[in-house]
């Protein structure tokens, strides 16, 4: 087998494995979020197909498939058709520079697991990650109804709010990392207490918040918003259309997710066992990554939904605020890093 | 491959920019619009600038179009825009035929200082990144470092002047819930 | 001071000073747009003020410590150059040097001037302005730090048009009254004067150096005076310069704006018209001294003028009633003094004379100020008198700096007053008459100074018992003065006279400055002193302060009656001194009428019918021509786009195939 | 990619002729912007293309990147505020058509 083919070989079965997993992944989550809100609502949740409702997602996926595809009357066709596929790619698209684990050896093959690992990835995950609210805007506004529309205009308005901060929030990890390669990052943080979660709590914070509004989830969800657009720019979607939206959104939660823990959690290190193997790394990942999403679904079940103008005036005028605010300390202490030094040992350490 | 690729994006982005002008509605325009920075996006990564491929996305698709993108919704100009263009048959008018004559004159003379130019053949190594982050960053912080300040005050006063010119003066006998008053 | 870039931080505090107090300021405004109080927020201004030349006068100690630490000969800082204008072959690089001189001017502008500050803010206490006056009195002295610490030539002259600016803002700080806007317009007029012959010099400089670092050009003076061609340009650059000088120091052509200048408030007049500013040209000669030594004629000019100078101003001094007035022509009589010192390249010792002259007329200024102040602005002092009661502290003050002027025996005024004469005196030939002139004006001086001390502060109570109760000034204002009095009274120990047997600290000082000078000035010949002959001097200086103090006192202790008896037997006489020998009166006869007459029939015929009908008719061509072509002026962005792009078009076809 | 840097700017002057018959043609003031935004993304990639042309193997030219990001802000600024003027102008106007601000006509 020539170098070329095993590569491109490699490459492929890559993408299948990472591919498919954050979309297996984000379909247990769809199960995942009905049985978490039973719980915590004293309910059983779905339990009907396979084994405690395991086989619910498959399910669903078979009735989304067979059901007819509506299009509003006086919608412009192209663009509601058009309107899923941009939701839902961006979302995936970013998962092409994330690192899931370290060097993967197999069948005397090594190869580092992440589908590229681009130089720039921040960037370009912050690029790509800026597109998803087109799919959220275009949706809304093709679909010809009044909800929709107003989904839609207020998911840009958020989105383009709270994605300054996030910017932000990732540039102080850039900054102390000096790496735009999500990889690199994540190797720095080799051990616990190289987590950039000790040093950059308030940007974790941040992202945080960011993550929960740039996905659209509860308390932020004012694109769907139920009790006031019935459903936001989805309403007039049904079936395949439908399910690409709710993937879109579920693959959403699981970059960010997975984001969080690469940028603050150390990624695929393992805790108190630096040299672990790699299958221990990705498995370190996965279970970093699923108390992420367990997270977002905790907060849909438990927090009540703010009001718009709460959400401008939280994404305006502090967190905007604290993310520069942050950025600028941050700057502050590594261009003074040597200073700073010298003075913590002439204050501590006696003048020797 | 590459080069391929660059002849077929350069097409995509010229009817893509056709399409910015002939779509009948703005949201259509938009959307042709974003596609040809896409298309551009792809070209600057292919000539070797990654971090403007980057940027290009960035703000331009991720920023500023949203921004065309929320007026247009907070105008609702969805139908109204195509009714106005339609009931005009624009391509009809003497300016829009001065228009294109003029359009075309630019363009040609655009070619031909582009072949009068007579490169050689590009130096720079084909695939490698010729705009490394910390090169940038060094001469936006050194040579240019007037400029970027100079820059950073245009922002500001943009900030000031948008904030002036959109915030809504409350008069009393306004319609509150006229359009958009509730952004 | 860990790096030299702190160097920058002595001008720009009182810069930033400045800025914070116009900010003060406006929101002062805004206050009193609101609620009609705005004292909130000019409180903070003296605080402001104070602290950035605070700031500044402990940076100036930290390079005088660190620049006496160095050897005699390395005496030089530096700081980082930073290029202004690189266009051709003109390169004009701004950086900031400290050596000796500068050092010693720092302290002393930013010393008095962190004084005068803080007498600043009872002075003005209430004035509308308050803030604004402190934004304008930090922006002095950023500019006249800028002055003094820039190594060349350029950024000296930025600060010299910038202390000249905020002379003109300051004197005319009370425009309302109307008078006081004049006279900050006579002052910037006059300077500009100055202002323009100093560029002509500069010019001169550049052609001849190629350059206008300070310490380049003084570096390269040798060897252009040696070359007759060029010799004869330095000569005219020289002169030049010191034209420049003429104008910011008040000396003879140009002296006429100084007086006026009194129109300011005190603290302006004691900080700018007194202390500092006028004492710009001073410097600038012992900056640039091979310059001006190198030619010996310049000097004897310059010496003439201070001379002259000295003379004119003392005599009319003798008869002004406005306390400020005497004060203000005291100010010109003793620039000329340090002139004449310069003249006989006696460098250091008019650096002395600066220096005790800040202290003691800066002092003498705002003790005026202060019963000024306690006499509600009464000014004229035939209605003062017997203030030493009311004003205990103000009076016991007062009478240092008046000792110090008149130069009583062992005050500081004494010791530099002195050495400039006894160098006059010792430079030989001409400058001995200049000497006696010197002479003669030291007995005028303390003449008019104990006749303003008796005025003022002796005799009856003059005043109008009923309007007015004189009253001692506030803590903030006389602390500042019982620290100026204590450096008139022993400032004579930075260079007392060689006889004492102690080594001269300020000659030794700016030995490094005043070198080349002092070697291009040996080529003509040295000149010293035996022992006898300088305790001659030192005793005849004694004996004649004494003498013409006591003629002056005993004459007004009893009142006003010497005054109105001039007055009365010799009203020409006593015109022709209060008019200061009338040459103010002479200029605008000769200069300012014939000018204002020419401009009135310039307004009136040339403007009304050859411009303006020029002008109407270009105007109603365009609008003939308009209305024929606004046809093309349809309204429409678009059709105006085209147009554009059509031009680009037709420029674009022009540049590629023609 | 061995494209001649030539063929990058064919394509900037074609994107630039579409952006200037675009402004002249459309009547919609939005529309005008995004044609302005297409013209600024021609002279972009012409600075890219002559910074290409003038890097070595050796030495990257900067100039272009460094000037292309200074036009990607002033576009920001310029399509907010054109934008925030597009509101006002359908606020007074009820509409956002270019030839309805003829009120300068002489």
């Amino acid at each position: 087998m020539s170098p070329e083919l095993q590569e491109i070989l490699v490459w492929i079965v890559k993408v299948h494995v990472i591919f498919l997993g954050m979309v297996g992944t984000a379909a247990i989550t769809t199960l995942a979020e009905r049985k978490v809100s039973a719980w915590m609502q004293y309910r059983h949740g779905p339990n009907r197909v396979g084994p405690q409702g395991l086989l619910q997602p498959l399910a669903d996926g078979v009735k989304f498939l067979f059901k007819e595809s509506l299009v509003p009357e006086g919608a412009n066709k192209w663009m509601f058709r058009l309107a899923p596929a941009l939701a839902a790619a961006p979302a995936m698209l970013t998962v092409a520079v994330i690192p899931f684990g370290p060097d993967v050896t197999l069948f005397g093959i090594t190869t580092p697991f992440s589908i590229v690992d681009l130089d720039i990835g921040v960037m370009y995950i912050l690029a790509i990650g800026g597109l998803s609210v087109y799919g959220v805007i275009v949706g809304g506004w093709a679909s010809n109804s009044k909800y929709s529309l107003l989904g839609g205009l207020r998911a840009s308005a958020q989105m383009v709010s709270y994605e300054l901060s996030m910017i932000l929030a990732l540039l102080s990890i850039v900054a102390i990392s000096g790496s735009l390669d999500l990889r690199e990052v994540v190797l720095q943080q080799k051990t616990i207490g190289d987590w950039n979660i000790l040093y950059q709590p308030l940007a974790f914070l941040l992202f945080l918040i960011a993550a929960f509004a740039e996905t659209n989830r509860h308390p932020f969800d004012f694109a769907e918003c139920e009790p006031e657009l019935v459903s936001g720019f989805h309403t007039e979607y049904s079936a395949m259309r439908f399910a690409l939206f709710a993937l879109g959104e579920y693959c959403a939660m699981v970059v960010m997710s997975s984001l969080a823990v690469a940028f603050w959690f150390g990624g695929f290190s393992v805790p108190f066992l630096p040299d672990a193997h790699w299958a221990l790394g990705i498995a370190a990942f996965c279970a970093k990554v699923t108390f992420f999403l367990f997270l977002f679904l905790w907060v849909r079940w438990t927090l009540p939904r703010f009001r718009f103008d709460q959400l401008m005036n939280l994404g305006w005028k502090v967190m905007l605020p604290l993310a520069l605010a942050n950025l600028f300390v941050t700057g502050a202490v590594i261009a003074y890093a040597p200073q700073l030094k010298a003075l913590w040992q002439n204050l501590f350490h006696g003048a020797s | 491959m590459a080069e391929i690729l660059f002849y077929v994006l350069s097409a995509l982005a010229l009817l893509t920019g056709f399409g910015v002008v002939l779509a009948k509605s703005p949201m259509m325009s938009i959307l042709s619009l974003l596609g040809s920075f896409f298309c551009l996006a792809v070209i600057y990564l292919l000539a070797g600038f990654q971090f403007l491929a980057a940027a290009q996305i960035l703000v331009y698709a991720g920023a500023i179009l949203v921004l065309f993108l929320f007026v247009i919704m907070l105008l609702n100009l969805g139908d109204m825009g195509v009714v106005a263009e339609r009931s005009n048959s624009f391509l009809d008018s003497t300016a829009a035929r001065l228009g294109a004559a003029l359009a075309v004159g630019l363009g040609v003379i655009g070619l031909v200082a582009a072949s009068k130019a007579a490169f050689q053949p590009a130096q720079a190594e084909p695939g490698k990144a010729l705009d490394g982050l910390e090169a940038i960053a060094l001469q936006l912080f050194g040579r240019y470092s007037l400029a970027f300040e100079a820059a950073s005050i245009l922002l500001l006063a943009t900030m000031v002047a948008v904030i002036a010119l959109a915030k809504r003066q409350r008069k009393s006998g306004q319609n509150p819930t006229q359009n958009g008053g509730r952004a | 001071m860990g790096g030299t870039w702190l160097l920058w931080f002595i001008p720009l505090l009182p810069l930033f000073g400045a800025a914070a107090c116009g900010l003060i300021h406006f929101a002062t405004l805004a206050a009193q747009k609101g609620d009609g109080s705005g004292k909130r927020p000019s409180a903070l201004a003296p605080l402001v003020a104070c602290a950035a030349i605070a700031g500044s006068l402990g940076l100036s100690i930290a390079a005088f410590k660190e620049l006496a630490a160095l050897p005699a000969d390395a005496r030089v800082i530096e700081s980082a150059v930073w290029e202004w204008i690189h266009a051709g072959s003109l390169k004009l690089d701004i950086s900031l040097v400290v050596d000796p001189l500068s050092a010693v001017m720092l302290l002393v502008v930013t010393g008095v001037g962190f004084l005068i500050h803080v007498y600043s803010a009872g002075y003005m206490k209430g004035d509308p302005g308050y803030a604004k006056f402190f934004a304008y009195l930090n922006l002095f002295v950023f500019s006249m730090l800028m002055l003094v610490l820039s190594s060349s030539l350029v950024g000296l002259f930025v600060g010299w048009e910038g202390v000249g600016l905020c002379s003109y803002l300051l004197i005319g700080f009370w425009y309302e009254k109307g008078w006081p806007a004049e006279a900050g317009q006579k002052a910037f007029i006059a300077n500009r004067v100055g202002d323009a012959s100093f560029l002509i010099g500069s010019f001169i400089l550049i052609k001849l150096f190629g350059t206008l670092d300070m310490s380049d050009i003084n570096a390269a003076v040798a060897g252009v005076a040696s070359d007759p061609a060029k010799a004869w340009w330095l000569t005219v650059g020289a002169l030049c310069l010191f034209g420049g000088c003429t104008g910011k120091s008040a000396q003879l052509p140009l002296f006429t704006w100084l007086p006026d200048a009194m129109a300011g408030p005190t603290p302006v007049s004691a900080l700018i018209h007194a202390a500092t500013m006028v004492t710009a040209g001073v410097y600038l000669v012992v900056r640039l001294n091979p310059v001006f030594a190198a030619d010996p004629a310049v000097m004897t000019v310059i010496g003439t003028v201070g001379a002259l100078t000295a003379l004119i101003g003392g005599t009319s001094a003798i008869f002004q009633r406005d306390i400020k007035k005497v004060l203000a022509y005291s100010t010109v009589s003793q620039l000329g003094y340090m002139f004449l010192g310069l003249g006989s390249g006696a460098f250091a010792s008019a650096i002395f004379h600066l220096v005790t002259h800040a202290f003691f007329k800066g002092l003498l200024f705002l003790g005026a100020g202060s019963v000024i102040h306690g006499m509600h602005d009464e000014q004229d002092m035939h209605k003062m008198g017997g203030l030493k009661h009311h004003m205990p502290k103000t009076f016991a003050t007062f009478l240092a700096g008046a000792a110090a002027l008149s130069g009583l025996p062992l005050l500081s005024g004494f010791f530099s007053k002195d050495e400039i004469l006894a160098h006059t005196f010792a430079h030989g030939g001409f400058h001995q008459v200049l000497w006696g002139i010197g002479i003669v004006t030291a007995a005028i001086t303390a003449y008019y100074t104990w006749r303003m001390v008796a005025l003022t502060f002796f005799g009856k109570e003059r005043f109008d018992h009923h309007h007015v109760h004189p009253h001692e000034s506030p803590a903030v204002m006389w602390v500042p003065l019982a620290v100026l009095a204590v450096l008139s009274v022993f400032g004579g120990v930075l260079g007392l006279p060689p006889v004492f047997h102690v080594a001269h600290q300020l000659e030794t000082w700016l030995e490094p400055v005043t070198a080349p000078g002092k070697a291009l000035l040996a080529m003509h010949g040295t000149h010293t002193l035996s022992h006898a002959a300088e305790w001659a001097l030192l005793g005849l200086g004694s004996v004649i302060a004494l003498v013409f103090a006591t003629l002056g006192f005993r004459a007004y202790v009893g009142g006003t009656a010497r005054d109105e008896n001039v007055e009365r037997t010799k009203p020409a006489l006593a015109d022709f001194l209060v008019g200061a020998w009338k040459i103010d009166a002479k200029y605008y006869a000769v200069i300012v009428y014939p000018a204002k007459l020419v401009a009135f029939v310039t307004a009136v015929f040339v403007d009304q019918f050859a411009i303006d009908g020029l002008v109407n008719g270009a105007g109603g061509l365009a609008t003939a021509t308009g209305n024929r072509l606004k046809i093309l002026v349809d309204g429409s962005l678009k059709s105006y786009a085209l147009w554009i792009g059509a031009g680009a078009v037709l420029l674009a076809f022009l540049w590629m195939f023609v | 990619m061995n494209v001649p840097s030539e063929h990058l700017l064919y394509l900037a002057a074609g994107l630039f002729a579409i952006g200037v018959l675009g402004f002249l043609i459309r009547r919609n003031v939005i529309v005008v912007l995004m044609c302005i935004e297409l013209m600024l993304n021609a002279a972009n990639l012409t600075f890219l293309a002559a910074s290409r042309q003038h890097s070595t193997a050796q030495a990257a030219n900067l100039d272009g990147p460094v000037f292309a990001i200074f036009v990607i802000l002033v576009a920001a600024c310029e399509a907010a505020v054109g934008l925030a003027l597009i509101i006002a102008l359908f606020r007074l106007k009820q509409s956002v058509e270019a030839d309805s601000l003829s009120e300068m006509k002489g």
